[in-house]
């Protein structure tokens, strides 16, 4: 359509991952209204396709073909990199720019092979690189136990870590397992961890297991360190963990406390939904923003055009002064190490 | 006593009785023949409750029976043996003989029955802890009567007790017939395929033809009706 | 229409919902903040709503009770549905194949790529159906653990892609016989289980396999899954998205059709008798001759190469697959597919494969509401067609008029 | 007088504690009508699973001299289809059809046994396979004809009055082209007019040369019907001969057949 | 030494939790023959409704051992009227329907009642108050087995011998195992079906509800999805022990969690779902009809 540009919105919207896809919902709403207050994108008005995909793959080619025939102009989404993956060949033959706030897995920028693909947040390596670097250099440790929850995400960011420090040197990766998401008892893992006379443990996943493993953790007097990913790096962590999560690490998007762009944000979503944003919105918030940007820089959404824009315009997003690599990497988006301390996430 | 008004039931859309009407008055015995397929079950089934009574009246006594669910027509006191025994197959013949009094709260008549029907089938009594299930199939037959013996119910529909059965124990189970109907003055409604026995021990007896009462009257004069004799007496 | 009674009823019946859903609708806490929402207002919606719904389900109940036997199942040649007599008279039946032939012909060109792409699933699933039938349908063999071959077919041919870069049409036999394999293996040991023990071991054959494949990274490439699967080849053709989309759609409706033809051909045949006769009765068909195992066998292998076909054209068609899509709940889906369609019947697989595919996808309108007007959908209609959609036309034969015994 | 066609020697059956058959000896004559009687709970329906394959005796020997000649068969701990297949066929005491299968159908399955089409065969359905299938109608429908259930053949086999089931039960096995037919109690339920019939059917059965052995508990039948009988009691054969004999033979009134 | 000590008891509790859940599934399957898939659901909202009365009362101050009484209670009573009201709306009217159709009627009603609380609760996981507290004896101890844990293992066990004495010597309990077996003979005795499958659905559903409160102390969270994932554990344990035995759902739970504990311990918690299906499986294939199955003794 020539008068509207129309952004597609895709990732789980139902189902048990909701709570990861609804906050990017959220974020795109709030980018949208406030360009169309601000007469649009050169003067073209925003129109949103929200469209779920349970983060099933083969449902994610259904929504992605939905997508393409309804006309969208660029994609936010999608959210797990399993679903992403089997969309991008649909949206790369319809020439369509689609940018992730959430699909960490590194073959999609590094592989080459989805050149239309971008993303606002670290992929599993940098995170990985993080946290490892912490866990050695700032916490000193020497013998580490890495969990991950056998899942896309958890798995993928669980085998960089091991890979990282196995090749630091400084340290050997006591335990290596996954654990199966959603039992009912958690405490045979945590002996296990226990006997491997781990000093800390890195956990790859989302917060509710990772709660479930450290209250486990603390029940069985294991007083090892815990430090994980930005899939735990959210409220709810602290919140069900309760007292048991205070001292557990997280590694996150660079400190938002203080970025203007970000309270803002945090603000607005706020007063509009009346409740605190969710996981990855910050993410969803800053891919909004840069695509709007490029589209309005290259006027129009032919890939090529806003590929350029996003590789050479910097944009000033809630997780920093971004702009994209080659590969379609955000360059600029800071990584930092969060320690729960009463009942916050505060930067190391 | 027992009395049915123009009863028509089945299965699905086949009407398997039509129409239905018949009375057995206390303490008689009655009997029901007919050939296979008349529809001879279907009137037991019908009585007791499991199979739907579409149209017509059933009475027991004064009260109308027919929109009661099983459980409670058996309260009222009519008990049934079926067709193909229904023996409950994983509980012991013991237990499938204490389900009989499921009914009952009398503890020490029932230890008598129970003493009562092994004097009746001794059998029963030696396999008092073999799993009804794997009984030989007159075995089977002799525990599905005991069980309803156990009842002590008024009224006993009786579907062909003597199926599967050698010749002494048919005998026997005739004699018990007549002993309960006469001893504890039990009504008995019986259907049977040996119409020869059955009308021996009958004081009437109803013919059912594909689902429709066809001739009643004295068990006598029906033995002596030459049509009958060539269709179910086999004479 | 409604006697005082029954409405009287319906309120009693809707009071006791109230009370049932009190605490999982009103109450609402918020335990961080330690707030209490009292959400008084969904008693009404509640309350109002389930009357309503009762006052409707008892009005169809009544339709459906007409009068069935208490106890004993009863069932008759004659009792048919609409569709039912409409397949059963050849005239109308090839009326209504060839216009569904038309309809399914033209499809890809009057609607979107979107429509056409759910439809390549929708068909997908009615394969599947079509297999599981044999199994469930046929033969009476409980499969909770179908999608462990669909799994087997969708990475055979991801790996063989991956690793020898073998096309598509190299990879459909082999899936399909990989799959049969796999089915014959599990199968020699355990289909002397009985009904629901084979059930909840081929359940666990399900999960074993799909967990394998999560876990055995080197082997699968685990949870990240293996991305870039070739799309059929056209003759060495390259095709364009669309055009490779309408392509496989094509072709699916061509596997369809050589499907329905071949399980057709099975049903009546001896082999298809047999399997019949062993879901009545296992004793008596040993007692006929039948060969117990090898006849289940058979049916189980062929369910299985079924799953596998398919398995390799579903990888084909997302071009990318992870262990995510071979859960549980997909053998249950393809599970209620058979018998919501009609346990055994061809046609009921179809109609029940588009309803619970193809609806999902059309209740995105209800966003939100989605999965729960499905999940109601598929206990109401069991309920209201316990015997599945489509009843089960059993081949009759013609005799001889004169002789009437 | 040829040899049996049937050689069961020293059958013995336990069940747990139960002894239901005691070393039993047994011979049956093609041609012939050979009755098997005895108390219930005597070991009968037993002795008849034995035989099928259906348990595997505890002791004892089963031997089957094929009709054609040839060297004969052990059928001692075959599987069920197995001893079918060597021309054995057999009715249930419980009834057990295949009850949502049409009457035909049900016949049809007798004769799997004896034909082969298999997958490959039901797809393409050659033309062997299409006469095949031919025959196997033909065959059945002729059966049902003689059994005297033309009226049912699309009726399904549940809805079918009990009679008519036990003859179902007959054609069915008759199906199998056994060379010895095993009756358990098939008059159990039949009034006697119907009983009647059956025995004329029984009788041209036989006509066609195959071996009968019969359970029954009607006399009138099993004296009628039978050139011999074996009379079994608590598993131990107690007394064995032609009909006449057996009626006089004290043992067995007292032990069965009562004054 | 310690480290196996440690593992049993892991396994034990696992096993305890997988028991609460089997036992409704057990008793349901005995009686109608039916693989209630919607009973891992009602375990679901049992916890769910624990929750709510649980933090509700605590918001407004009630003392520890009154908000667990009610908690339970309230759980006990909701679960049982679930119980009650999915039998009646989607298996009763399929009595007479083939095998298969109330299965899959208890799979769609599964997915209906996971998005029912999905859609008037929250998606997110919630944190479960903790109801049982670590007892000071129990400190020695507390890194082999939790307080909670201990309450699971005796809750479950005493719950066992209960119904196994209910099912066989109280007189509902004969007439639970006549309908099982036969349900026209059992209303030709005068039983009530109807009346004894209710009350059946009903004790499995408060079992279930006990359940999810217990477990969900232990565990600590709950959303709408638990149910599922628990349940198809506890079913594969109902099945081990031998489906419709009350003493073979704990025992087959038992087996299973130990198995998953030790697997985990030993090998990899990569694989213990594996092993777990496995032995499953295994045992199966030597023993038919589970470790204390009966195998249904039908004359030929
Ligand atoms: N479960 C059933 N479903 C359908 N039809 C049935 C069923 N049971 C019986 N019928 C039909 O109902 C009719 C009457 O059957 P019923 O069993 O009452 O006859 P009957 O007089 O008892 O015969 P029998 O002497 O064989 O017991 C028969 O035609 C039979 O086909
Ligand atoms: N599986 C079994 N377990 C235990 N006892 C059994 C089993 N099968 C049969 N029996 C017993 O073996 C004996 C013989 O049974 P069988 O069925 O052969 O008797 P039958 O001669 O056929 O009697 P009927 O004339 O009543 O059919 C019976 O006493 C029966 O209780
Ligand atoms: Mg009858
Ligand atoms: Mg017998």
């Amino acid at each position: 359509a020539a008068d509207t540009i129309k952004i597609g919105v895709a990732g789980a919207h139902s189902g048990d991952l909701a709570s990861y896809g609804l906050p990017s919902v959220n974020a795109a709403k709030l980018v949208a209204d406030k360009v169309n207050a601000e007469g649009g994108i050169n003067g073209k008005q925003i129109e949103l396709l929200v469209e779920d995909d349970v983060c099933k793959p083969e449902v994610a080619t259904n929504t992605a073909t939905k997508l393409v025939s309804s006309g969208a102009d660029v994609v936010l989404g999608h959210i797990c990199s399993g679903a992403t993956k089997a969309a991008m060949p649909i949206y790369n033959n319809a020439g369509i720019l689609v940018m992730s706030p959430s699909a960490t897995n590194p073959a999609l920028t590094k592989s080459g092979e989805y050149p239309n693909f971008f993303r606002t947040i670290a992929p599993d390596d940098a995170q990985a690189e993080v946290d490892v670097e912490f866990a050695l250099n700032t916490l000193g440790y020497t013998k580490l136990a890495v969990i991950h929850d056998k899942g896309d995400y958890g798995k993928g960011f669980a085998e960089y870590a091991k890979k990282y420090l196995e090749e630091s040197g400084k340290a050997e990766v006591v335990l290596f397992e996954g654990v199966t998401p959603g039992a009912v008892d958690y405490s045979a893992i945590v002996q296990k961890i226990k006997r491997s006379d781990a000093e800390a443990v890195i956990f790859g996943g989302y917060h509710p297991e990772a709660s479930k493993i450290i209250s486990m953790m603390r029940k069985k007097r294991l007083e090892a360190d815990f430090i994980s990913d930005d899939g735990v790096k959210d409220q709810t962590f602290i919140k069900v963990a309760g007292e048991d999560a205070e001292g557990a690490y997280a590694s996150g998007p660079k400190d938002t406390t203080d970025n203007p762009l970000a309270i803002k944000a945090v603000q607005e979503h706020k007063e509009t939904f009346d409740s605190d944003p969710g996981a990855f919105f910050q993410n969803a918030y800053a891919a909004m923003l840069a695509m709007v940007n490029a589209i309005k820089v290259a006027d129009s959404t032919e890939l090529d055009a806003l590929k350029k824009a996003l590789q050479t315009e910097k944009v000033n997003t809630p997780v920093g002064e971004i702009y994209f690599n080659e590969q379609g990497d955000a360059v600029g988006v800071g990584f930092s190490v969060y320690q729960v301390q009463d009942g916050k996430f505060v930067e190391m | 006593m027992l009395k049915l008004e123009n009863v028509q039931a089945g299965y699905g859309n086949i009407l398997a009785i039509k129409d239905v009407s018949l009375e057995v008055e206390e303490g008689e015995i009655v009997t029901l023949i007919g050939a296979n397929g008349a529809g001879k079950s279907t009137t037991l089934m019908t009585i007791s409750g499991i199979v739907r009574c579409r149209s017509g009246k059933i009475f027991l006594g004064s009260q109308e029976i027919h929109s009661k669910t099983p459980d409670e027509i058996v309260k009222q006191g009519i008990c049934q043996v079926p067709e193909g025994r229904h023996i409950f197959p994983m509980l012991t013949v013991r237990e499938n003989l204490d389900m009989g009094a499921f009914m009952r709260k009398d503890k020490e008549k029932m230890r008598e029955d129970l003493e009562y029907v092994y004097s009746l089938f001794p059998i029963l009594k030696e396999r008092r802890n073999q799993d009804g299930g794997t009984l030989s199939g007159g075995e089977q037959q002799m525990l599905a009567m005991s069980r309803a013996l156990m009842a002590r119910p008024r009224v006993m529909l009786l579907d062909e007790p003597s199926m599967g059965l050698a010749p002494l124990i048919i005998k026997k189970i005739f004699q018990i017939i007549k002993k309960i109907n006469s001893e504890s003055n039990t009504t008995i409604f019986l259907v049977e395929q040996n119409a020869n026995q059955a009308l021996q021990i009958a004081d009437r007896g109803y013919v059912i033809e594909s689902g429709v009462i066809t001739m009643s009257g004295q068990a006598a004069s029906l033995l002596a009706n030459p049509d009958i004799q060539k269709a179910y007496l086999g004479i | 229409m409604f006697s005082l009674k029954e409405i009287q009823r319906c309120l009693l019946l809707s009071l006791w919902f109230v009370f049932l859903t009190f605490p999982i609708m009103v109450i609402k806490v918020d335990p961080f903040e330690r707030i209490v929402h009292w959400r008084w207002e969904n008693i009404l919606y509640v309350a109002v709503g389930s009357f309503f719904l009762s006052l409707i389900f008892r009005m169809l109940l009544r339709k459906t009770e007409g009068g069935g036997a208490k106890a004993l199942g009863a069932v008759s040649l004659e009792k048919t549905a609409l569709i039912t007599r409409i397949l059963e008279t050849p005239k109308y039946r090839n009326t209504l194949i060839i216009s569904v032939l038309a309809v399914g012909l033209v499809f890809p060109h009057i609607f979107s790529t979107y429509q056409t792409n759910i439809m390549i699933t929708a068909l997908m699933y009615v394969m599947l159906g079509l297999g599981l039938n044999i199994v469930v349908g046929l033969a009476g063999l409980l499969d909770l653990g179908f999608v462990a071959f669909y799994a087997v077919g969708a990475y055979s041919y991801a790996l063989l892609h991956l690793h020898f870069d073998i096309g598509f049409w190299t990879a459909l036999p082999i899936g399909g016989f990989l799959a049969a394999i796999f089915g014959i293996i599990l199968g020699y040991p355990v289909l002397r289980l009985r009904g629901d023990y084979l059930a909840i071991v081929t359940l666990g054959f399900g999960e074993i396999i799909r967990l394998v494949l999560e876990n055995w990274g080197e082997f699968s490439q685990g949870p990240s899954g293996i991305s870039s699967i070739a799309r059929p080849g056209f003759f060495g053709i390259e095709l364009s998205l669309n055009s490779a989309i309408i392509y496989i759609y094509y072709l699916m409706i061509i596997a369809i059709i050589i499907t329905i033809f071949v399980v057709n051909r099975l049903q009546d045949s001896r082999l298809g008798r047999a399997w019949i006769a062993l879901r009545e009765d296992e004793i008596a068909c040993q007692a006929m001759g039948i060969d117990k195992r090898k006849t289940k066998l058979v049916a189980f292998s062929l369910g299985a190469f079924w799953a596998g076909i398919v398995g390799v054209v579903f990888a084909a068609k997302t071009t990318f697959i992870n262990p995510a899509s071979f859960t549980f709940l997909e053998s249950a889906i393809i599970l209620s597919i058979v018998v919501l369609g009609g346990m055994g019947s061809i046609v009921g697989v179809i109609v029940g494969a588009f309803i619970l595919i193809l609806l999902p996808e059309y209740l995105r309108a209800l966003s939100e509401y989605r999965m729960l007007v499905f999940g109601a959908v598929m206990v109401l209609m069991m309920v209201f067609r316990p015997q599945g959609m489509i009843a089960t036309i059993r081949k009759t034969y013609t005799i001889p008029k004169d002789d009437q015994d | 007088m040829d040899k049996p066609i049937l050689e069961v020697a020293g059958m013995t059956m336990d069940f747990g504690g139960i002894r239901a058959l005691d070393t039993l000896d047994l011979e049956v004559y093609s041609g012939e009508i050979t009755a098997l009687i005895g108390p219930n709970g005597a070991g009968k329906t037993t002795f008849f699973n034995c035989l099928t394959g259906i348990y595997t005796p505890t002791r004892g020997e089963i031997f089957l001299n094929p009709p054609g000649g040839g060297h004969k068969i052990d059928l001692k701990g075959l599987l069920p289809n197995k001893v079918t297949e060597y021309g054995l066929a057999r009715t249930f005491q419980n009834i057990r059809l295949f009850p949502r299968m049409t009457v035909l159908e049900n016949v049809m399955i007798g004769r799997h046994c004896r034909t082969r089409a298999f997958i490959v065969g039901a797809i393409f359905r050659g033309p062997r396979t299409r006469r095949e299938e031919k025959e196997i109608i033909d065959m059945s429908y002729a059966i049902l004809e003689k059994v005297g259930l033309k009226r049912f053949v699309n009726e399904y086999a549940q809805n079918l009055p009990y009679g008519a089931q036990r003859r179902l039960e007959i054609a069915r096995a008759l199906a199998t082209e056994p060379s010895l037919l095993l009756l358990d109690e098939p008059a159990a339920g039949m009034n006697p007019q119907e009983t009647r019939n059956l025995d004329e059917l029984i009788r041209d059965i036989s006509k066609d040369g195959l071996a009968i052995l019969l359970i029954e508990h009607d006399m009138k039948l099993v004296m009628s019907l039978s050139d011999r009988i074996y009379v079994v009691d608590y598993g131990k054969k107690i007394a064995e001969g032609k009909p006449e004999e057996i009626r006089a033979n004290a043992d067995v009134i007292k032990a069965y057949l009562g004054e | 030494m310690e480290y196996f000590v440690e593992l049993l008891f892991s396994g034990l509790t696992r096993g305890a939790i997988y028991a609460l859940i089997a036992l409704g599934y057990t008793m349901v399957y005995g009686i109608i023959g039916l693989i209630n898939f919607a009973h891992g659901d009602i375990y679901m909202i049992g916890a769910f409704t624990a929750y709510l009365v649980a933090t509700v009362l605590s918001i407004y101050g009630f003392p520890l051992l009154a908000i667990i009484v009610l908690a339970g209670l309230a759980a006990a009573v909701w679960s049982s009227a679930y119980g009650y009201t999915i039998e009646k709306v989607a298996y009763k009217p399929l009595r007479q329907a083939p095998r298969l159709s109330p299965l899959i009627s208890a799979i769609g009603m599964s997915i209906f009642l996971q998005n029912y609380v999905l859609l008037a609760q929250t998606s997110d996981f919630l944190p479960f108050p903790t109801l049982i507290p670590d007892w000071a004896f129990m400190e020695p101890i507390a890194h082999i087995i939790s307080s909670t844990g201990i309450t699971i293992l005796i809750v479950t066990t005493v719950i066992m011998l209960l119904l196994t004495l209910l099912i066989k010597y109280t007189r509902i309990g004969k007439a639970m195992r006549a309908t099982s077996q036969d349900k026209t003979m059992a209303m030709l005795v005068g039983i009530n079906v109807n009346r004894v499958i209710s009350v059946t659905f009903i004790i499995g559903s408060g079992l279930a509800a006990i359940g999810g409160l217990l477990i969900a102390t232990h565990i600590g969270q709950i959303n709408f999805y638990i149910g599922f994932i628990a349940g198809i554990k506890a079913f594969t344990a109902a099945v081990l022990g031998g489906i419709g035995s009350i003493p073979g759902a704990v025992l087959g739970s038992l087996i299973l969690g130990l198995t998953e504990a030790f697997a985990t311990g030993y090998i990899s918690s990569d694989y213990e779902d594996v092993f777990a299906f496995s032995l499953l499986v295994l045992i199966l294939i030597f023993k038919p009809s589970g470790i204390l199955g009966k195998d249904e003794t039908k004359k030929v």
